[in-house]
């Protein structure tokens, strides 16, 4: 059990980094990356909303989707039903964080901007989710999964910003500055991390 | 002054004096210099590199060099700059850490190539020197690591002092044959050299004398090798003292593959690596680390490349966060609290 | 104290050029026709002019008095007329409000002052007036009012001489304390005595070693130690010299009686000497005319007024024609570009630099070396803050402490890629302060 | 259809519990915010040039609704533009004159004396060492930071000088800060005649180091249609604002070293390297 939590664990952080080897959430990875600030509240928030989002996930997983129920003499799987309710509660759950970010933290509000509801459309959560019905995790390994990609896309994005602010004081030639540099940037990054793989 | 002086006292013209910031002064360090001396420190290892590859290292080499210097200067063509910036030495410094990271039998064509992505998408892309935030060699290697895997882990295994017998036998490299199982080399063969690798991954010998030299001429700081080498030696050693099967001993780990070049010339690289000397343990230490579990546990057989670039990665953040007091800080502090 | 020669954390070691005038012994400049005193030269309020254009006036009479607090009164170099009262070139090239007096040759003092030969009894109040009245300021480059050094309201228990004259070329303290050493150091006890203090330690640099017996030959006469400092520039920077001599750090911001110090230049020793015992305002000064162009390098006894072209013409002009003209050294000196400035309270040194040593500032990018962080004195990140500034982002080189710098040069010094740090700093410390002030005013 | 109906009345739940949810967290963690200074904002320019005295055109929006200002304070802002916003909050516009900026300094690298200088190539810099290095203290040191400034391009580098060019210029007075010899001013933009030159200094000393500076010999005073349209303050002769001169005061008056000038004129490099 233990050595399985660690493998999820390494996998999820860093053989198989969500931005860097899976290429998912890339809109938010690209749009908040700009400073060291930001990147690190939108961790923040991409790793509440992941870690509750897995966990709530899990559990309608476990009790509702993966359930046979027997309604008017007819047995119903609610298994195709999995998307909708995985983005309705992912959503959900944004729209919670948003709310009480609002009042706790103007600035961070603020600097967060379309990114933060965006958060709903950022493919990492609901890929995490899908992952975790995919390999057949329980409710704890796919809490722990989903939390880890979450530190995982963390990570990237951190390293990302760090390296973004730097960027913003070279001299890059014109026809490369913005997102074409920070997508080289991203592509070194991603080669980097391919350094990892066999870990797990 | 004596009244019968006849010659006429000659002054200044004060329309040719330059009027600028102080200091008025400098100490005669140059960027060139610095590079310079860096490739002297290398001198050593490229003899090695040659005395056991063959006159096919020295090709590598000036392939990788010129490739470099002639990258450099078609990019800042292209661009409409001076394209005077090759002469400062550090195109050529970066195509020969680039040889040394290549075999002696690499084809022609992936030196070109490695010269291409080191200083094209290495470095000009990032706005040249002091921008770049990976180390271009680095990028070079594993971007070509990467794309042909089989191509840059073949290897060429020693032949000491046949100058032309270059692709005779093919070797694996002493971590390789960890990976695989296989007997591995000598600790003598590994700190001589007498070992297949790239150019630079032979001889930790000719590596050690050119560190010396570099932290001799205050070039390099002595926190990044020292951090880097000593964790890599702890955690391998640790590893091989709880379980021999999964690895070999320290010095083994210390002495073969690129540690001695990534730690010595690789991880040092100013442009990329922290400044401050705090800053520097730790990025020493951040190295040593995935060096250490990419070689024990991962799927290549080396780490140093990915981990000093992994490092580079880091530099930014690790800047920011080992930022010491100036002088006369702490009194304040004292003070506020009393 | 320990025997050990000290020193601070960082610093550079720049070829110290020393030997063109270090056994030149200091001549006194023959007096001139005309004489140009520039009205500001202390760091602080401007004096306020007292006499006007036709005024006649003795050698050492009043010509600007004190304008408030940090202010120090000007006294006339020679007797004669005033002739003219506008403006001249400044040290800092911009034109300066200046006082023109033309000699009558007499050179008729007016001794302003009754000399007080009977120091040990006299209160220490009149003799810390007579430092103010005789406009004593700071003679080693910085200019600030002696008389304010010596009236802390902090406790102080050290005074410290400051003989370290760690800047390149200059000799003129080194001459000053080989030629007139029981002067330095009865200016020394004469300053303990205002204090408070019984005791007093001068360091100097040990590359200076004849200064240095010839100073411990007589310190003990007058409670002084004679400390050894190594050879590390900028040694002879306040807050370093506390830090090599008792170990304390001076709080950024702060001043030297924060840690219980007050340090004065061995040239204000002196000076205080000439003013308690002989009765004579401050209106003359050592000052080194060096540099490889010139004919005849040496030390001079110039008066205040003096312009740059005479003092050139002493040393027998130049050979060839020089990239730069400093007052002052070659690591924080002023650069001029005229020769009819005139020499002040506070120049130490006037330098003349070869095309072939100047310094070529160039922006090639910074290489991240940490060269600059190494030698930094202060121990903040010079590297990291230039490029703050070259983006304007002032308040992130606040954060970086930019308001510590001391602008000694010690990272331009070492700059492989010779850009311009220091100035980067000046720039920086302005316009934080600038803000500041904008702020206040809203 | 039982397994639609059923599909349909599980969304139907889990929709209306999640609605549950948020709004009484909602309720709970309210926040107010007036929509409609993100609507103004979006009216403004959005150059955030700074002109109207607010840290950029979203802080001004939030003056604007809250009442602290008035929508014609943009500085860059079309006529048109600023009804709008007026009319959007059921304001009245007010009114402001166009101003532009002005450079008072002619003095070019042709006509001026100056020291080599090594170092930033950034006028606050510079300004810092030996003054800028230029013979004159109060000239033009000609490294461009008003012109980098500049968020309409207007200021151009020619020969070392500054040159404003008032068909680009929207007087948002960016640039005014960035002069350390504060050369620049904003003045009505009706006004076509200015003295390029700023020195206080006496004729002589100007003269020594330019050309084209102000020697107030008072010919363009003489000239003049009223003896108030120029403002004499000891060695320098400024306009009056207030009582402008008319343009063709540059033509009667025959300025002996060129430093009356059209602004229009002047951009256009009429008076480049002239001297008499």
């Amino acid at each position: 059990m233990s050595n399985n939590i660690l493998a999820i664990t390494i996998g999820a952080i860093l053989v198989n980094n969500f931005v860097l080897s899976k290429i998912l959430g890339i809109c938010p990875f690209l749009g908040v990356s700009k400073k060291l600030e930001t990147a690190l509240g939108m961790s923040g928030a991409v790793i509440f909303v992941m870690a509750l989002s897995s966990l709530v996930m899990a559990l309608i997983d476990k009790y509702v989707l993966s359930q046979t129920f027997v309604i008017a003499g007819t047995e119903i799987k609610l298994r195709f039903l999995e998307i909708l309710v995985f983005i309705v509660v992912i959503a959900a759950l944004v729209q919670l964080v948003e709310i009480i970010l609002q009042k706790f933290s103007q600035p961070l509000y603020k600097a967060l901007g379309i990114f933060l509801p965006l958060i709903t459309t950022n493919c990492a959560v609901l890929g995490a989710a899908e992952l975790n019905v995919k390999a057949g995790r329980g409710v704890i390994e796919s809490t722990i999964f989903g939390t880890c990609s979450a530190i995982g896309f963390a990570l990237a994005l951190v390293l990302f910003s760090s390296l973004r602010e730097r960027l913003d004081l070279a001299k890059v030639p014109a026809p490369f500055q913005g997102t074409a540099i920070a997508l080289i940037t991203a592509g070194i990054l991603a080669m980097v991390f391919m350094g990892f793989s066999g870990l797990v | 002054m004596s009244e019968t002086e006849t010659t006429v006292v000659q002054l200044p013209d004060a329309t040719q004096l330059v009027v600028s910031n102080s200091p008025h002064i400098r100490g005669g360090e140059t960027i060139s210099k610095i590079m310079v001396q860096v490739m002297i420190a290398l001198l050593p290892a490229a003899i090695a590199a040659v005395w056991f590859f063959g006159l096919a290292a020295l090709q590598v080499m000036a392939l990788c060099t010129f490739g470099c210097m002639a990258v450099e200067v078609l990019w800042k063509k292209a661009a409409g700059q001076p394209t005077d910036s090759w002469k400062d030495g550090s195109a050529a410094l970066t195509g020969l850490l680039l040889a040394m990271n290549l075999s002696a039998g690499a084809p022609w064509w992936i030196c070109i190539l490695g010269s291409l992505l080191a200083i094209g998408l290495g470095k000009q892309l990032f706005g040249g020197l002091g921008y770049n935030p990976f180390n271009p060699a680095l990028v070079a290697r594993v971007a070509l690591l990467v794309g042909f895997p089989q191509l840059m882990t073949s290897w060429v295994a020693p032949q000491p002092g046949k100058w032309l017998a270059c692709d005779a036998l093919t070797g694996a490299t002493p971590l390789a044959a960890l990976k695989n199982h296989c007997s591995p080399a000598s600790i003598s063969d590994l700190f001589y050299g007498n070992v297949g690798g790239c150019l630079g991954e032979t001889s930790a010998l000719a590596l050690l004398i050119g560190g010396a030299f570099l932290l001799s001429r205050k070039i390099i700081k002595w926190q990044v090798p020292a951090s880097f080498i000593g964790t890599v030696a702890l955690i391998t050693g640790l590893a091989h003292h709880f379980n021999p099967e999964l690895t070999p001993p320290a010095l083994y780990h210390v002495l073969a593959g690129g540690l001695m070049i990534g730690a010595f010339f690789m991880a040092t690289d100013m442009v990329t690596s922290p400044m401050t000397a705090n800053g520097a343990l730790i990025f020493g230490c951040g190295c040593g680390i995935i060096t250490s579990v990419i070689r024990i546990w991962g799927g290549y057989p080396e780490g140093v490349s990915f981990s000093i670039l992994f490092m580079n990665a880091l530099t930014p953040l690790i800047d920011r966060y080992t930022i010491g007091k100036p002088f006369g800080y702490i009194r304040i502090k004292k003070e506020a609290a009393q | 104290m320990s025997d050990k020669p000290r020193k601070f954390k960082g610093g550079v070691h720049p070829a110290d050029s020393k030997a063109l005038s270090a056994s030149k012994p200091v001549q006194t400049a023959p007096l001139l026709g005309k004489y140009t005193v520039i009205v500001h030269q202390n760091i602080g309020a401007s004096p306020e002019i007292v006499v006007k254009k036709g005024d006649v006036v003795k050698k050492g009479q009043l010509i600007a008095k004190a304008a408030g607090f940090v202010s120090v009164p000007l006294h006339a170099p020679t007797s004669g007329t005033v002739t003219a009262i506008e403006k001249c070139p400044g040290p800092a090239c911009v034109s300066v409000p200046a006082i023109e007096i033309t000699a009558d040759g007499q050179d008729d003092w007016g001794l302003p002052f009754e000399p007080i030969t009977d120091w040990q009894n006299t209160d220490p109040a009149v003799l810390k007036q007579r430092v103010l009245d005789a406009g004593i300021v700071g003679m080693g480059g910085a200019g600030f009012p002696s008389h304010v050094k010596l009236s802390p309201t902090k406790p102080v228990d050290t005074l410290i001489l400051n003989g370290a004259e760690c800047e390149p070329y200059l000799t003129a303290d080194h001459r000053l304390m080989l030629e007139q050493t029981e002067d330095v150091l009865l200016g020394a006890a004469i300053l303990a005595r205002i204090l408070g203090l019984k005791t007093a330690v001068i360091g100097v640099e040990e590359n200076k070693p004849d200064a240095i017996s010839k100073l411990n030959g007589v310190a003990g006469k007058y409670n002084v130690t004679v400390q050894e400092l190594r050879v590390n520039y900028p040694q002879g920077a306040e807050k370093q010299l506390i830090y090599a001599l008792t170990g304390r750090e001076v709080p950024i911001g702060g001043l030297p009686m924060d840690v219980g110090c007050v340090v004065q230049n061995v040239a204000s020793a002196v000076a205080v000497v000439e003013a308690v015992i002989k009765g004579q305002p401050s209106i003359e000064r050592i000052t080194t005319v060096t540099g490889e162009p010139l004919v005849n390098p040496g030390n001079w006894r110039f008066r205040i007024g003096t312009p740059v072209s005479k003092a050139l013409e002493l040393a027998g002009g130049v050979k060839y024609q020089p990239a730069k003209l400093l007052l002052g050294g070659p690591m924080m000196g002023f650069a001029q570009n005229s020769l009819d400035v005139t020499v002040m309270k506070n120049t130490s040194g006037i330098l003349l630099i070869p095309a072939g040593q100047v310094s070529q500032y160039t922006s090639e990018p910074c290489i991240r070396c940490g060269r600059c962080v190494e030698c930094c004195p202060m121990d903040i990140l010079p590297a990291t803050i230039s490029q703050a500034v070259e983006n304007e982002r002032f308040d992130w080189a606040e954060q970086l402490n930019v308001t510590a710098c001391i602008e000694c040069g010690s990272c331009s010094y070492s700059c492989p890629s010779h850009r311009p740090l220091n100035q980067h700093f000046k720039r920086a410390k302005a316009e934080i302060l600038a803000a500041k002030r904008k702020q206040q005013k809203k | 259809m039982t397994i639609i109906l059923t599909a349909v009345l599980f969304a139907t739940l889990l929709g209306a519990l999640l609605a549950l949810v948020i709004g009484v967290t909602a309720k709970a963690f309210e926040v107010e915010t007036d929509a409609r200074v993100e609507t103004v904002t979006g009216m403004l320019p959005g150059v955030n040039c700074g002109g109207c005295g607010y840290a950029g055109c979203a802080d001004f929006a939030k003056a604007i609704v809250e009442g602290r200002t008035i929508p014609s304070q943009c500085p860059v802002s079309t006529a048109v533009n600023i009804t709008r916003i007026a009319e959007y909050l059921g304001i009245t516009a007010g009114e402001k004159e166009k101003t532009i900026a002005v450079i008072r300094c002619g003095g070019s690298c042709a006509v001026t004396v100056r020291s080599p200088y090594n170092g930033v190539g950034d006028c606050r810099s510079a300004a810092l060492v030996a003054g800028g290095a230029k013979g004159c203290d109060f000239g033009c040191i000609g490294f461009a930071s008003c012109a980098r400034a500049c968020p309409f391009d207007a200021i151009e580098m020619r020969d070392g000088l500054a040159v404003v060019h008032p068909e680009l210029c929207t007087g948002c007075g960016k640039c005014v800060d960035t002069c350390p010899k504060n050369l620049i001013i904003l003045t009505p933009a009706a006004v076509d005649v200015h003295v390029y030159c700023s020195s206080p200094e006496k004729g002589a000393i100007k003269l020594k180091v330019c050309k084209t500076a102000c020697i107030a010999c008072r010919k363009c005073v003489k000239a003049a249609d009223s003896e108030t349209q120029m403002t004499v303050n000891g060695f320098l002769v400024t306009a009056n604002y207030s009582n402008p001169p008319l343009p063709d005061l540059v033509e009667k008056a025959k300025c002996p070293t060129t430093a009356l000038r059209l602004a229009s004129q002047h951009a256009a490099g009429a008076y480049e390297g002239v001297s008499k």
